[in-house]
């Protein structure tokens, strides 16, 4: 396959910048690229989604017809979206056999399809119901119906957008496993991802995009982490470095056997837990295991149906507004879906969850002037790139995104009491998706309002981050948590067990 | 007691079916478009257009079918242009159902004035007779057109659940994007669907004037547009439950007619003319738990934005 | 000799069987080249007013239609144009010097249609189905039950509305439910009812209009209003300067010709001999004044159980 | 196929000129049925600008025609701003109107007797409260038991014009319009003035353009403004935010169908004195309609109401004055509103066809 001359814009914006790539039969590719740097955009124009303003593309010698999915499938492309395109209300078979067979058809041939899904599926070792309905499964399984239904086309050309960024270390390793045998079977990969390690360990050769434009290009082996980041970010970044709690306070946040109703995988069973000032507490687990309601119940959108929760001595208040108010600071997981109301201004943004705060509001009247100085100073103080404060949210990018709701959960109105900051940080995902450098950017505020004695409850995915800033470190499993360690007594095994219910 | 003497009369079933058969089309019809994720708020006024256009054509000569055939044309006309607003151009699907009602029924009442300006009853033409040759009780005092909705309802369950196209149209309504990947034109199924429910809605016009009755009169759809867009979140978007939301309806309209020409209807005979709507209402409570909105209901899809 | 310019505003249709006998009377005589008339149909309420105005303002020396709905402000508009002269539909008063009234006092016709009724019904069964109980529908179909009891003392009514001018599919269902119970013989306010009544073999009274040329084999009698002594008395009046406020509503009356018993046409011979000579005696009594139709405008009851 | 590309920057000289583009179109289409009916077609356009805009008299008219269409139109675009889809408030224009007259007009016998400085807002008050409970029904419908609006609010409407009937017919009825299905009239010094005399303009232009000003600020300025806005653009992160979903929805509910009801009340105070059946040409439906053309902007819908009730007023006169039958003027609005819904489409997206 061969990209010749990519450039694509979104008005003024280039998002790709002629850009062009080769790829050899059987190999995988990794491309590498901080948040925005163009790699989504590279890859759905490859598979159609978008048109680019100008460039050609080529595969297996015969040139691509622009715009077209169609043609991009025909052509034995297969596609693995960052975000899920399945159906929750239909069946793994109804997802997978979507679009395979010519729609005049006047019968659809489902028994043959569905053997022919199981044997895919135990070819590359991908178990799959084909009966069970997309949204009753884990984030893991329906990234498995995303790759079945590239492979059940016979896709010969696999592109992953950041297939790891939510599956167990253990998932991720079955999925290594399953990209390695689907190259012994002749398949190429394109792969991205924001994982050094990983890209590391699993690719052939590295591509990095950064501010649209191809920067670099190598076989992997002849590069390591830290050449791969410089490309990426254009300069040296230093991780994160481990720094211990220093002085743990009283407990902040009590939870005594909370359970929670819900769906299946989405509930708490019996959840007891304390934090602390001055701590960060993370919670590992493989993503459905009740992290979500956990999240929610101390972010305030969920209730317990048993148990008690105790904020600082008192009953946990009910409302977002209330948990606000007493000092709860919140970074949910889905910053598109949940952190931001996209259509609205970003100063709006900036003092959503405060906003009858006298500081911004008189007797519901709101005093913009102060909103929007108070929204130009979490812009400052947090380094909130990329739009004005009057342009919809919408238009920043995720690691901006990001920055804005930390800064709108740290950041006290001014003129505020000291009682007014954050004593709480509930924190989920909060480094989801986003490039090295604003992980390290959000870890550090993480750490430095831990340091300025805030309790911090993390919950993450993400191993490393775990084992990075957790202090102390449950696991959940089942709606169920550990007992709370110190990081010190765990290793990357022992948890990796936890997580997998052992 | 009363209303056990209304439900053992044969009669009285034959109406329900009668009453059903228009509300069967049109939620088809709905059902469609909805399942392929677009409103079709345009429903009130396809009917008008499709009774209009059917009838006039009937009128001109053609035969019954072919007048059926043109009716459901110009459901699929203004269905087009339906299509083309809301799924061409990703505009409001309320705004755009509501113009198309509108200028639906507003052309349809010019078509007819430009055509008979000088009528005093509205000509007539020779409608659908009853099946009887059909030895089946309650079906044969029908006209073809109740039995062609019946037979729709499993025809369209088949083509909704059993072909590729049905699976390519729930999943325009799920998840357009997932669609798109796997190389469906979202827009080609969505337009299609529209076509083709507002075809349906064309068809359930004709009933009134090709078979419930034999003229065209202005006002004459006077709402069984509206009570198809219900009766649909009703049937959970699924046509067996369609048919029998329609029958439900039925039942408590031709009920309600026999109730309130009793001499001891001490009611106002507006509160037995309610007595469907707010059936309806009770009935939607009731299931709306249950109800799978098909996800991309309303949200219009624009290819390459997010 | 100029034409009168004459102009009707009308809240409905002109199918609207009510409006459709005035829209004929003015097209008659405009055919005679007496008037130039001109009319717009399905009138809003909220533009009635307008619609005078334009039509008063245009040179229109007589405006007519009905004001049910919008007596105020049509009489506002007959003050502020006192040269025009306005023949109005309405249930109230006069108003001088240039608003005159008339409706649709067609009960005599109705109750010898009832009488026919009377005489016709086996089942001593008699359906109504109505659109709305205004007075123009109740006071006929008061009438009518009147003379219905008359030559049968033991028939029974069903009576229905459905709440709409035009929903003929509705009308027929009501109807067929009322024969569905035994009611043998309709009273076919609304369109819709003779075609129920036709299906099933049943009889029908028509009502305003005469559609016996459409149901020869159901629709036996009908009462029918014509309005052009009305329409008549008015342009004349208007081209002889002598237009004033009055109440039209005796032109309405049969003396006037204001309505009939339509001729009983097909059924000539299926009426009992008997039954006839009833009615015309009946109605040589109401010619003669002897005998007068109480106007009931209350909404009508079913009597049957 | 056409593709739609989001343009960045959206020129002034497009948004004035693709609305009339819209227009020219809608007229020409239009100009092909007026010749169907074998009318001239040249005279067509001058005589609907003359009928709706070209003197007092039809100044008057069409701003008489938009104060009702201005509030069901604020009423719509409250609600659809919270993303509440009323579209009942055809109903509650009805709702609000009776409820008017209950207050106002029920005095004879049995009802107020209380000076007007008081009865005119507890009148006022009521039809905007009878408004706002019938929409307060399905707005917890929906957000207590998840039974869409669209269908609830549809289906309420036959419901009020039943019971609007059933009232008229019965307890309501005035005796002195000798059985015909209308309400007892207001006390007259409850009616409104006139603006302008020896028209029908009444002060409730003045109401409406207020209530539209008012709703601006709404948004713009306060809190209950942002709640409504967040609610409306995404729920899930309003609630995350600290909206108070519940609370807004019914406010919303509340203020849109209060906006109708007072619809209603400002109809009967203004312009009829009575409520009957037939007294709204689908003002409710209009009103969405009109909110959709504002883009969703209070300030829009003065605009949009002015220029709907204009187009409505001009074809209507144009039909009678060029002799073609009066349904051309829906026709006419119903193109007009695609057109123009189209054409401020195209100002912010780019069509391409390929
Ligand atoms: N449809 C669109 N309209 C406007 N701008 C867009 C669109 N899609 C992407 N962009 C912008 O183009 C740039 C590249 O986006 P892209 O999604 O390709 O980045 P990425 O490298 O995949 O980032 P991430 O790691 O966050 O997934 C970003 O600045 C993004 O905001
Ligand atoms: N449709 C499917 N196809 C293949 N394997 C499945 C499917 N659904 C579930 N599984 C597997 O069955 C096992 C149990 O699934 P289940 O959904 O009950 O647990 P889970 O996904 O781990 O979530 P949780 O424990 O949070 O409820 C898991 O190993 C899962 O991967
Ligand atoms: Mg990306
Ligand atoms: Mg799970």
């Amino acid at each position: 396959m061969r990209l010749r001359g990519i450039t694509k814009r979104f008005g003024t914006l280039v998002a790709n910048d002629a850009i062009s790539l080769e790829l050899a039969g059987g190999e995988v590719l990794a491309l590498l690229g901080e948040n925005g740097a163009g790699k989504s955009t590279l890859m759905s124009i490859l598979f159609g989604h978008y048109v680019a303003d100008e460039g050609t593309i080529e595969v297996f010698g015969r040139p691509l017809a622009p715009g077209l999915p169609k043609a991009a499938l025909a052509a034995g492309i297969g596609m693995v979206h960052q975000h899920f395109t399945l159906a929750d209300n239909l069946s793994v078979l109804d997802n997978v056999m979507m679009g395979t067979e010519a729609l005049w058809q006047p019968f659809s041939r489902r028994s043959a399809a569905r053997v022919k899904l199981l044997e895919v599926s135990q070819r590359f070792g991908l178990p799959v119901q084909p009966d069970a309905r997309v949204g009753s499964l884990s984030v893991g399984e329906r990234q498995r119906v995303e790759i079945l239904k590239a492979l059940y086309r016979g896709a010969r050309i696999l592109i992953l957008d950041e297939p790891s960024a939510v599956l167990t270390p253990q998932e991720s390793e079955a999925l290594f496993a399953t990209l390695a045998q689907m190259v012994a079977q002749g398949l190429t990969i394109i792969f991205i991802s924001h994982k050094l390690d990983e890209v590391l360990r699993v690719s052939h050769r590295v591509a990095v995009l950064r501010g649209g434009r191809l920067v670099a290009e190598a076989p992997t082996r002849e590069t390591s982490a830290s050449q791969l980041a410089l490309w990426m970010v254009g300069h040296a970044v230093e991780s994160v470095a481990r720094s211990p709690a220093r002085q743990v306070g009283d407990a902040v946040c009590v939870l005594d056997r909370v359970r929670t109703e819900g769906n299946g995988h989405d509930r708490l069973h019996d959840v007891s837990l304390t934090l602390r000032a001055g701590e960060i507490m993370a919670v590992a687990g493989v993503s459905g295991n009740g992290q979500v309601a956990l999240a929610e119940l101390l972010s305030g959108t969920r209730r317990a149906t048993a148990g008690a929760v105790k904020l600082m001595g008192r009953a946990l208040p009910a409302t977002p507004a209330r948990l606000v108010q007493r000092g709860v600071a919140r970074i949910p997981e889905d910053r598109h879906g949940v952190g931001v109301v996209g259509d609205l201004a970003v100063w709006e943004n900036a003092v959503s969850e405060r906003l009858r705060h006298p500081a911004f509001s008189r007797f519901l009247w709101v005093r913009r002037a102060a909103a929007r100085a108070h929204a130009r100073r979490i812009e400052k103080a947090f380094d909130v790139r990329g739009a004005g404060l009057d342009t919809p949210a919408r238009s920043l990018s995720g690691g901006n995104m990001q920055k804005l709701i930390l800064g709108r959960a740290l950041l006290a109105p001014e003129g505020a009491t000291t009682r007014r900051a954050a004593r709480l940080i509930v924190a989920h995902q909060p480094t989801w998706g986003l490039d090295i450098g604003a992980v390290a950017y959000v870890q550090q505020q993480l750490i430095a309002a831990r340091d300025a004695g805030a309790a911090v409850l993390l919950i993450s995915d993400d191993l490393d981050e775990v084992l990075a800033l957790g202090d102390r470190v449950a696991v959940m499993h089942g709606g169920r948590l550990s007992e709370a360690r110190p990081a010190a007594s765990w290793t990357r095994e022992a948890i990796g067990l936890a997580m997998a219910g052992s | 007691m009363e209303v056990a003497e209304i439900l053992v009369n044969q009669a009285f079933w034959v109406a329900v079916l009668r009453i059903a058969t228009p509300l069967v089309f049109g939620t088809l019809g709905v059902l469609l478009c909805e399942r392929a994720g677009v409103l079709n708020l345009g429903i009130e006024g396809i009917m008008v257009a499709g009774a209009f256009a059917g009838w006039l054509a009937v009128y001109a000569g053609a035969p019954l079918w072919a007048g059926v055939a043109v009716a459901a044309l110009t459901g699929a006309v203004f269905g087009l242009l339906h299509a083309l607003l809301t799924v061409g151009l990703a505009l409001s699907q309320h705004v755009s159902g509501l113009g198309i009602t509108l200028l639906a029924t507003a052309l349809s009442y010019y078509g007819y004035r430009v055509s008979f300006p000088k009528v005093n009853t509205p000509p007539t033409v020779t409608p659908f007779g009853p099946m009887d040759w059909l030895p089946i009780p309650v079906l044969g005092a029908q006209t073809p057109l109740t039995l062609l909705a019946l037979l729709l309802v499993p025809l369209l369950a088949y083509l909704l659940y059993r072909t590729p196209l049905g699976l390519a149209l729930r999943m325009v309504g799920e998840n357009p994007q997932a669609a798109e990947g796997q190389g469906v034109s979202v827009a080609a199924v969505r337009t299609g669907a529209i076509v083709a429910g507002s075809a349906l809605m064309g068809v359930a016009g004709a009933f009134l004037t090709l078979s419930a009755f034999n003229a065209f009169f202005f006002n004459m759809v006077n709402g069984r547009g509206w009570i198809c867009v219900a009766l649909v979140v009703f049937a959970s978007w699924r046509p067996g439950k369609a048919l029998l939301g329609a029958l439900l309806f039925a039942f408590f309209d031709a009920l309600q007619l026999r109730l309130q020409q009793s001499g001891d209807a001490l009611l106002p005979y507006q509160l037995y003319l309610m007595l469907p709507y707010v059936l309806s209402i009770v009935a939607l409570v009731l299931v709306a738990r249950k109800a799978g909105y098909p996800q991309a209901l309303m949200k219009p899809y624009r290819k390459g934005e997010r | 000799q100029t034409k009168l310019k004459v102009a009707a505003v009308y809240t409905v249709p002109f199918e609207q069987q009510w409006v459709g006998r005035i829209h004929k009377a003015l097209k008659a005589a405009e055919a005679r080249g007496e008037i130039e008339y001109k009319a717009t149909e399905n009138v809003a309420n909220a533009d009635y007013e307008r619609v005078m105005r334009e039509y008063a303002q245009a040179g229109n020396q007589l405006i007519l239609g009905e004001v049910f709905g919008v007596e105020a402000a049509a009489r506002k508009v007959a003050k502020d144009f006192p040269k025009t002269a306005f023949l109005m539909g309405s249930s109230l008063k006069p108003q001088a010097p240039n608003f005159s009234v008339f409706d649709n006092y067609i009960q005599e016709p109705a109750y010898l249609s009832g009488m026919v009724a009377g005489g016709m019904t086996k089942t001593n069964r008699i359906g109504m189905v109505g659109g709305f109980p205004i007075p123009e529908v109740n006071r006929l179909m008061n009438a009518f039950m009147a003379g219905a009891r008359e030559t049968n003392p033991k028939v029974e009514f069903s009576v229905s509305f459905i709440n709409s001018w035009f929903d003929p599919p509705k009308a027929k269902e009501a109807a067929f439910a009322m024969i569905d119970k035994g009611a043998d013989l309709m009273y076919a306010e609304r369109f819709g009812v003779s075609d129920a009544a036709k299906e099933r073999g049943k009889l029908a009274i028509g009502n305003v209009i005469n559609t016996q040329d459409k149901y020869p084999d159901t629709v036996v009698a009908s009462a029918l209003w014509n309005f052009e002594p009305s329409a008549d008395r008015a342009i004349k009046l208007v081209k002889e300067g002598k237009f004033t406020a009055e109440d039209y509503g005796v032109y309405s009356h049969m003396k006037h010709k204001g309505s009939e018993l339509a001729p009983l046409g097909t059924f000539e011979k299926k009426v009992p001999a008997e039954i006839v000579a009833k009615v015309k005696a009946k109605e040589a009594d109401i010619l003669s004044g002897k005998f007068t139709v109480k106007v009931d405008d209350s909404q009508p009851k079913s009597t049957a159980k | 196929m056409i593709r739609l590309e989001r343009r960045h920057r959206v020129s002034r000289s497009a948004l004035l000129l693709a609305p009339m583009g819209a227009v020219g179109f809608t007229l020409l289409v239009s100009a092909l049925l007026v010749m169907w009916a074998g009318a001239p077609v040249g005279r067509t356009y001058a005589l609907l600008l003359q009928g709706g805009f070209g003197s007092l008299f039809a100044w008057s008219e069409t701003l008489t025609r938009a104060t009702p269409l201005i509030l069901t139109g604020l009423a719509a675009t409250v609600a659809f701003k919270a993303r509440l889809f009323n579209i009942g408030a055809e109903g509650q224009f009805y709702g609000g109107a009776l409820a008017a007259v209950a207050v106002g007009g029920m005095h004879g016998g049995s009802g107020f007797s209380l000076p007007t400085w008081l009865l005119f807002p507890l009148m006022m008050a009521a039809a905007a409260g009878v408004g706002a409970l019938l929409l307060l029904g399905p707005a917890l419908m929906k957000n207590r038991l998840g039974v869409d609006e669209v269908v609830t609010t549809l289906l309420i409407n036959f419901i009020v014009l039943l019971g609007v009937s059933a009232l008229l017919d019965g307890p309501m009825k005035d005796p002195s319009a000798m059985g015909w299905p209308q309400s007892v009239s207001l006390r007259s010094e409850l009616e409104l003035g006139r603006l302008i005399a020896q028209t029908r303009v009444h002060t409730g232009l003045l109401w409406a353009a207020v209530s539209a000003v008012l709703a601006w600020m709404l948004f713009k300025f306060t809190v209950i403004g942002f709640d409504i806005r967040a609610l409306g653009a995404n729920a899930r992160a309003a609630a995350f935010a600290g909206v108070p979903v519940t609370r807004t929805v019914v406010l919303v509910a509340l203020i849109s169908g209060a906006l109708a009801g007072l619809a209603g009340a400002i109809e009967v105070a203004g312009r009829t004195s009575y409520v009957t059946l037939d007294m709204s040409p689908g003002y409710g439906y209009s009103g969405i309609v009109i909110a959709m053309l504002a883009g969703l902007h209070p300030l829009g819908v003065l605009a949009a109401g002015v220029f709907v009730a204009g187009v409505q007023v001009g074809a209507d006169t144009m039909s009678r004055a060029i002799g073609v039958p009066t349904y051309i003027a829906d026709v006419i609005v119903a193109a007009t509103l695609v057109a123009v819904l189209v054409a401020t489409l195209l100002t912010q997206y780019r069509a391409r066809w390929k």
